[in-house]
């Protein structure tokens, strides 16, 4: 561990070096490592509406938000794992164990069924984490484990097929029934949690802990940071956020199944996460820039149908714009170790 | 390189290695300034110069690792381009960097035959591996250096001194691979090693010089002095002086390289034992690291703990701080035992460690100095949750101030300062805590120049007066002598010796009496 | 809501993939439809995720066009929200196969002109009974069903074991999940041989996709000749399967209807209501929750119903003569819900 | 702080001689754990299910149904063994095996090349292999990333492919039924996974690109400063690793006997789980391809045992992760304390 770890330790850094700074702010980081997600997404949704201007009249930005909700906040989960360094292949599946929850609570216990469910996911969530961070299972190998677990779990208790959330479903409804500035609620959810993440890893003890854990979980352990803690908070809001996207899940559909709506947002979260700017070695994200991240991914597949790719090649569109998304809006420096 | 009948007629004098106005900058910092130097055939030059004075840089340079800007290289008379390591070896330079650079899950002779491998050498036969070639050559060339490890074993599984062996097997390489005489750089290789081993090294050395040249860096001027015939002291950047050994003397080389004065060594005025010891240790044991270990330090004091490789002296050290456990005796801290010990426990309670290793384990280099600097003790410079960034940022640059950090920019990640304002980061990290009760300095000195040196040994003093117990694994047994106000011997995990300094004072040859 | 000129109706057909023959066939439908209406066609393909299909009809959705939708739904929830991007947007939509129960059309308005399916019970009722006759009514069988959380799965399985019930000496050994997928039916079939052997006697499907996989595996097993196979759909290598009498006849069950039927149909019917032909609020409700006739296919009747894909255009005209109720060999037999025996 | 006395005090004092010849540790225990865990889980599922089992009928189908992810795995355990990681199998193996049934002879009529229509499966596998390793190399994309994408395009291609017509299916005879013809008593599709172990064992321990391989995942940049081509070996490694899916798709085609743009669902967990499951790391540089063959085992016979128990498919899946979480737990349980950092 030692040598790897001394050798990719300036790696991380990005290159570019600005002279001496207002004191209290961090260093600017690159310019475009700062808005290359912002300016992708621009560029994409530009692409877009000039290629077929009616989406752009057609209230596509709305559309896309609503797509872009769940995905951003698995994506935001995804990130706050990946910046201390590991992996929750998992989220998704409790997005689903969530969403079946709610729906089967939420006649019964109507306003408390939000806050149940997400109790109860936050604890899944932080369970992964304790037994990452103290039975020191890779999280790659844990989550994979856990994410049959939780299947199994949602099949069961919804006893294999879709179940309907039966009464109080009006509690839900601001969520995509309201908008603000033309775009739901669902989605400023998920850009108020974002920012709040944002100014959680910047200016809180906790934060500056996670992201010291991800750059050099040695170095911090040896300053006597609870290392091990912090992943569990990691994992933990991972899990939380992921209880976030089941309600909107209910929210949109109203029923969730164990295969259906949200079941598939591993992959789009973790593709947000990077497209937005996230490292995947750990200690470098910026939520804000997974708004854009998030977007990206959702505009791809409605903006390749809106400009009539055939539909047996839109998985190929998607494959190639998600790679040169990343490449485009990665930081990388000299010498960096990309893995 | 190949065809030596291409090479200009130049007759022996020929230098091995001539530098011409090399020039290297990063960004806007000139790491190598219009360097020139020769490195005559059969001799051993030495190469000096504070941290981040540019050695390292120059030496990254002659290897193939980075690419000047500017100036000329010539190797036997030849202007020469190194694009790539394979191209240095090719020209018979063989190296062994600052930080080792070996591949831990190979083999040990493959590492040592790396660069053949990976440049279509014999060692291969289309791709395939001829193992048993391969070791024997490792084997030959690991017995020249007096190493008996056998090249199969995975390095990894080697102790920190056989990987320097290794090391320094594989840069002898080059004279296998090349009729030319070779030219080995050596950055620093001895500051890890044991006195027995830099004995072999300096055999080793001087042997080279009878085939080839050698290019030497190290911190250690007596050594320099010792081995070298030439000495060229760099300072930002710059040859500054390029001095035959027999015109200076250790003095000299030091006021050339700092530009100033060596200060004298004194010894520091004993302090004598408290009431309570700030820790103390009863019969302290971890099976298969030490046993029955006991000693107290009291606020103001210094212990010293000195001993060979393997005795035991880090791990006893570690589990004072929590970071290794230990299974029989106890530990009390301010008079009280301890339970459940863990490193935040340790901070908790005003417990400082500074670890040899240093990048991994002393710091977040991907953070700003100044959040390193508040990593330990955040609580001084948040409220409640939330961080001050104002108020650390001050600090930080108090600190900068104090210990003469440089750059004086609290905002650059730590990982990109040079060693040396590393560890007097790291050192303020500890240092600036309101309740400093004890500090355990694990090889503080280790790589760091000589004036940064004077600089933390200040710091420790100053610690040391503000009523902080000091526990000190030194790099030598003189800085042992210089700094403690007791001195405990161990071998093989046990305390084998003590010495109560301000009753006897002991030579070097007394501890390593009981060191072996 | 005033009726849509026709020039400015798009019909869109939603498929859950497009590599699977029966949603191959639904494409090849909605596209001799929209040349037979002369009116645009957009095909989604969604990829097999309610994500991407809820995100490809709003993207279309986002054009401003007015949308006659028949969408095949990858999951019962996903109904709502695409009947609410709909109904936003001024269009009309018909959902095949899945919705939630209790997902009305005469809940949600004009938007959501009808749900339409072919009786999941019965098909599993039909191709039971001729498994179990086709091995003389005493054996062994397995099954394979779809998706673990597919309602339609599971109302074909109910159908399977209902008619089970009339005999008694057909015993069924196991349900495995094979997820409408043949490389997992070919799978699961293995294991299944590996754990009853020669025990088995006929292999019950929810689908013909999995049906192919699983004649893979009794051909490798060399047991062709023993096990009967009944599965849904009549798939066209199915067909082939059973005009060439592979294995002596071991296709011993199908049922019959057709991709390119339930996406005309599908279509049209949301058509029909886009330009004000028919008014979804005054329809019987057996017409916007329907269930259309489903036939048992056998060896024997099997020609009776090879002819209708050779003249999909000449079909194409029966449905545009007759409309979405009325035309054979699917007509409308009854109004959902459909009930579980 | 200069020293002032030569020689006596420089650093410690000599080490304790050390034994004369350490010999390097080819087998430790470790090894052994994994080998005992599939031991064991044959045992407890030979005891549940006495008749059924341990016959030949089931110890063909778990050899044959370990045949895909067994190649396949050559490749990804040399990927992670690079610290790398490759998504992109299911992808690969369906482009691979879609070409592979459109150039043999089908029912879709198509032209007939032979055995070529193997190698044009297998080069498709090696493209998509080397477009991984070059974005992954020139951009400087994370692998993950880069994978992943290449999974949608391999995805994509074999849909291109598929087109909307008919399926395309092999004809009867002919190759189709080679995977599962017996040669001695095995199936084929296991004994050409069984060679391409052997390749594997063979090409890690013996070739550069395989000691390489190890080389990089234990450190890039030493790798590089020692003269390895890092960047041009990696490409290799993923056009392996492409290699390997794309005869997994060809073989997972004659298997299924009819092509299909899914024919690799399911593939990429089962072996990546395996990977994981053998002991090789994530991180990189430790590991072996013999590993990831008893990974591949453990899971197959799991699989088949919990179906031959009769274990409800609705709590597969979670014996599955539960057996993967305690079979890693248990491996690295000895391995605990309090400065182990794992990701
Ligand atoms: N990769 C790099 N990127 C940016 N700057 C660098 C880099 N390497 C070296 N430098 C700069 O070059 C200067 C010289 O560094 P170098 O490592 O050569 O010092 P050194 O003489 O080897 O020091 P030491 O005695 O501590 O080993 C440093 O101060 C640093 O600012
Ligand atoms: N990625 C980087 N970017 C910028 N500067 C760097 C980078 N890596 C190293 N440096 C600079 O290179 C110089 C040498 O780095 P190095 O870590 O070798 O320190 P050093 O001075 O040799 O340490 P020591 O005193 O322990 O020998 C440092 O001054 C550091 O600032
Ligand atoms: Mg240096
Ligand atoms: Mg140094």
């Amino acid at each position: 561990m030692s040598k790897k770890a001394l050798l990719e330790q300036p790696a991380s850094l990005p290159a570019a070096e600005a002279p001496k700074n207002k004191p209290g702010l961090r260093r600017p980081r690159n310019l475009w490592y700062t808005a290359g997600p912002f300016a992708v997404f621009l560029a994409l949704f530009v692409l877009v509406a000039v290629l077929r201007p009616a989406f752009l009249t057609g209230g596509g930005l709305a559309i896309l938000t609503v797509q872009a909700a769940p995905i951003l906040l698995v994506a935001l989960g995804q990130a706050m794992v990946l910046h201390v360094g590991s992996i929750d292949l998992s989220n998704a599946a409790i997005v689903i164990f969530a969403a079946i929850i709610l729906a089967q609570t939420l006649g019964p216990l109507g306003p408390a069924a939000p806050v149940v469910t997400i109790a109860l996911v936050t604890l899944i969530g932080a369970a992964n984490g304790f037994l990452v961070a103290f039975g020191q299972i890779p999280s790659f190998a844990l989550t994979l484990g856990t994410l049959g677990i939780l299947q199994a779990a949602s099949l069961v208790v919804s006893n294999a097929t879709t179940v309907y959330a039966t009464a109080n479903t009006q509690l839900l409804a601001p969520l995509f029934g309201t908008a603000l500035a033309g775009l739901p609620m669902a989605f400023w959810v998920g850009v108020v949690l974002a920012a709040s993440l944002w100014a959680m890893l910047r200016f809180t003890k906790a934060g500056e802990g996670m992201t010291a854990v991800g750059l050099n979980e040695t170095g911090a352990l040896f300053s006597g940071l609870q290392t091990r803690w912090l992943k569990v908070v990691a994992f933990a809001l991972s899990g939380l956020l992921a209880g976030v996207a089941g309600i909107l899940v209910i929210a949109q559909a109203g029923a969730a199944s164990s295969f259906g709506l949200g079941s598939d947002l591993l992959l789009p979260g973790i593709a947000a996460a990077i497209v937005g700017g996230t490292a995947i070695t750990g200690g470098t994200t910026n939520p804000i820039n997974i708004v854009f991240g998030a977007l990206t991914v959702a505009l791809v597949p409605i903006g390749a149908a809106a400009v009539g790719v055939t539909p047996q090649a839109q998985s190929l569109v998607y494959g190639l714009v998600i790679i040169a998304a990343v490449a485009l809006t990665m930081s990388r420096s000299r010498g960096e170790v990309v893995k | 390189m190949s065809n030596a009948s291409l090479a200009p007629r130049t007759g022996v004098e020929t230098p091995a290695l001539r530098l011409a106005n090399v020039s290297k900058s990063f960004g806007s910092t000139h790491a190598v300034k219009n360097v020139s130097l020769e490195i005559p055939r059969h001799e051993v030059v030495g190469l000096i110069g504070e941290n981040g004075a540019g050695k390292s840089t120059l030496l990254k340079i002659l290897t193939g690792l980075y690419q000047p800007d500017s100036g000329v290289i010539e190797a036997a008379g030849r202007p020469v381009r190194f694009r790539k390591p394979q191209d240095a070896v090719a020209a018979g330079i063989g190296v062994v960097h600052q930080e080792q650079s070996l591949l831990s899950n190979l083999s040990v002779a493959e590492n040592i035959a790396m660069n053949a491998l990976s440049s279509k050498d014999a060692a291969t036969r289309g791709g395939f591996y001829r193992w048993k070639r391969l070791n024997a050559e490792a084997a030959e060339i690991l017995a020249r250096v007096g190493s008996t490890i056998d090249p199969r074993t995975k390095v990894g599984d080697l102790s920190f001194v056989d990987r320097q062996m290794v090391e320094i097997a594989r840069a002898l390489r080059v004279d296998e691979a090349v009729h030319a005489a070779p030219l080995v750089i050596l950055d620093e290789p001895t500051s890890v090693l044991e006195r027995n081993e830099t004995a072999i090294l300096e055999r080793e050395i001087r042997s080279l010089r009878e085939i080839g040249s050698v290019l030497f860096v190290s911190h250690r001027l007596d050594e320099v002095l010792r081995i070298c015939d030439r000495v060229v002291v760099m300072r930002h950047g710059e040859v500054v002086a390029d001095v035959r050994r027999e015109e200076v003397t250790e003095d000299d080389l030091f006021r050339l390289m700092i530009g100033q004065e060596s200060r004298a060594r004194v010894r520091r005025a004993g302090s004598a034992a408290g009431e309570t010891p700030a820790v103390e240790v009863r019969g302290l044991g971890h099976r298969g690291h030490f046993k029955d270990v006991s000693f107290s330090v009291s606020a103001g004091r210094s212990l010293a703990i000195v001993g060979a490789m393997g005795s035991g002296r880090e791990s006893v050290c570690r589990a004072l701080f929590g970071a290794e456990p230990f299974d029989s005796g106890t530990l009390e801290v301010a008079g009280r035992p301890v339970q459940g010990w863990s490193m935040r426990k340790a901070v908790r309670k005003g417990l400082a460690y500074i670890p040899s290793e240093r990048k991994v384990e002393g710091m977040v280099g991907g953070l700003s100095a100044a959040e390193n600097l508040t990593l330990v003790h955040p609580r001084e410079a948040a409220r409640g949750p939330f961080l001050r960034r104002r108020a650390r940022v001050k600090a930080a640059e108090e600190w900068f101030e104090r210990l003469d950090v440089r750059p004086r920019d609290p905002h650059l990640p730590l990982g990109r300062f040079s060693g040396g304002n590393q560890q007097k980061v790291v050192m303020a990290k500890w240092l600036r805590a309101e309740e400093l009760s004890v500090i355990i300095l694990d090889h503080p000195l280790r790589g760091l120049d000589p004036g940064a040196s004077q600089t933390v040994n200040d710091q420790i003093r100053a610690a040391q007066e503000g009523g902080a117990a000091v526990i000190l694994l030194p790099d030598t047994l003189e800085e042992a002598l210089e700094m403690a106000d007791e001195i405990l011997v161990m071998r093989d995990g046990e305390i084998t010796a003590r010495f109560d300094l301000s009753v006897v004072a002991p030579t070097s040859l007394d501890l390593l009496e009981k060191m072996v | 809501q005033q009726p849509i000129d026709k020039k400015d109706i798009v019909l869109v057909a939603s498929v859950i993939n497009t590599t699977n023959p029966y949603m191959a066939s639904m494409i090849e439908g909605a596209k001799a439809l929209s040349k037979k209406l002369d009116v645009p066609l957009e095909i989604v393909d969604s990829e097999g995720s309610s994500q991407t299909e809820i995100s490809k009809i709003q993207a279309i959705l986002a054009q401003g066009k007015k949308v006659a939708l028949m969408v095949n739904t990858v999951a019962s929830s996903d109904a709502p929200p695409i009947v609410n991007a709909v109904k936003a947007a001024g269009g009309y939509v018909t959902v095949w196969w899945n919705k939630p129960d209790n997902f009305e059309p005469w809940d949600q308005g004009d938007n959501f002109v009808a749900f339409q399916k072919h009786s999941g019970v019965e098909s599993g009722q039909c191709t039971a009974k001729a498994l179990a006759d086709s091995i003389g009514g005493k054996g062994n069988i397995v099954a394979l069903a779809g998706v673990l959380d597919s309602t339609t799965s599971q109302t074909r399985v109910a159908g399977l074991k209902d008619a089970l019930k009339a005999y008694p000496d057909v015993n069924l050994l196991d349900t495995r999940p094979a997820n409408w997928d043949p490389q997992l039916g070919l799978k699961e079939t293995q294991n299944l041989l590996a754990k009853y052997g020669d025990k088995i006697d006929g292999i019950w499907a929810a689908d013909d996709g999995m049906i192919i996989g699983a004649v893979q595996a009794v051909k490798d097993a060399g047991r062709i000749n023993d096990v009967k196979f009944a599965s849904d759909g009549l798939y066209p290598p199915v067909i082939d399967m059973m005009k060439s009498k592979m294995g002596g006849g071991a296709i011993a069950g199908e049922t019959f209807h057709r991709g390119f039927m339930a996406a005309a149909i599908g279509l049209y019917t949301s058509y029909l209501a886009a330009t004000g032909e028919i008014k979804p609020s005054e329809l019987p409700k057996e017409k916007r929750n329907s269930l259309f006739k489903l036939s048992c296919v056998t060896p024997d009747n099997l020609a009776d119903h090879t002819k209708y894909d050779g003249d999909i255009d000449g079909w194409m005209d029966t449905l545009i003569e007759k409309g979405p109720w009325d035309t054979e060999p699917v007509p409308l037999v009854s109004g959902g819900p459909e009930k579980l025996p | 702080m200069t020293d002032k006395d030569t020689g006596a005090g420089l650093l410690e004092a000599p080490a304790p001689s050390q034994p004369p010849h350490r010999t390097r540790r080819r087998f430790d225990a470790k090894n052994l754990g994994e080998v005992l865990a599939l031991v064991g889980l044959i045992a407890v599922f030979a005891a549940l299910n006495p008749t059924t089992f341990l016959t030949p009928e089931n110890v063909r189908t778990i050899l044959d149904h370990s045949s895909i992810p067994l190649i396949v795995g050559v490749g990804a355990t040399l990927v992670i063994l690079t610290g790398s990681i490759d998504l992109s199998v299911e992808g690969v193996m369906g482009a691979a095996g879609m070409t592979f049934v459109l150039m043999t002879a089908n029912s879709r009529g198509s032209t007939d090349f032979g055995p070529w229509a193997i190698v044009a499966g297998i080069a498709v596998g090696v493209a998509l292999g080397l477009m991984s390793g070059l974005i992954h190399t020139r951009l400087r994309v994370p692998s993950f990333i880069v994978t992943l994408g290449v999974w949608f395009v391999g995805l994509g291609i074999a849909t291109v492919l598929f087109g909307d017509r008919a399926i395309p299916f092999l004809p009867d005879g002919g190759i189709k039924g080679w995977p599962s013809t017996l040669t001695f008593g095995l199936p084929n599709s296991f004994l050409l996974a069984a060679v391409f172990i052997l390749a594997g064992i063979f090409v890690t321990r013996f070739t550069r690109l395989g000691r390489f391989a190890y080389a990089i995942g234990d450190s890039e940049e030493i790798s590089q400063g020692n003269g390895i081509p890092v960047q041009r070996y990696k490409v290799y490694v993923f056009v392996v690793a492409g290699a390997c899916s794309g005869a997994a798709g060809v073989l997972a085609s004659l298997e299924l006997g009819a092509g299909s743009a899914t024919v690799g669902v399911g593939t990429l967990f089962v072996t990546i789980a395996a990977v994981v499951i053998g002991g090789t790391s994530l991180g990189g540089g430790k590991g072996g391809i013999l590993r990831t063959a008893i990974g591949v085992l453990m899971l197959t016979v799991l699989n088949n045992g919990l179906i031959l128990s009769g274990v409800s498919p609705n709590i597969q899946t979670a014996v599955s992760g539960t057996v993967l979480i305690v079979a890693v737990l248990v491996a690295s349980w000895p391995h605990r304390s309090r400065l182990r950092i794992v990701k």
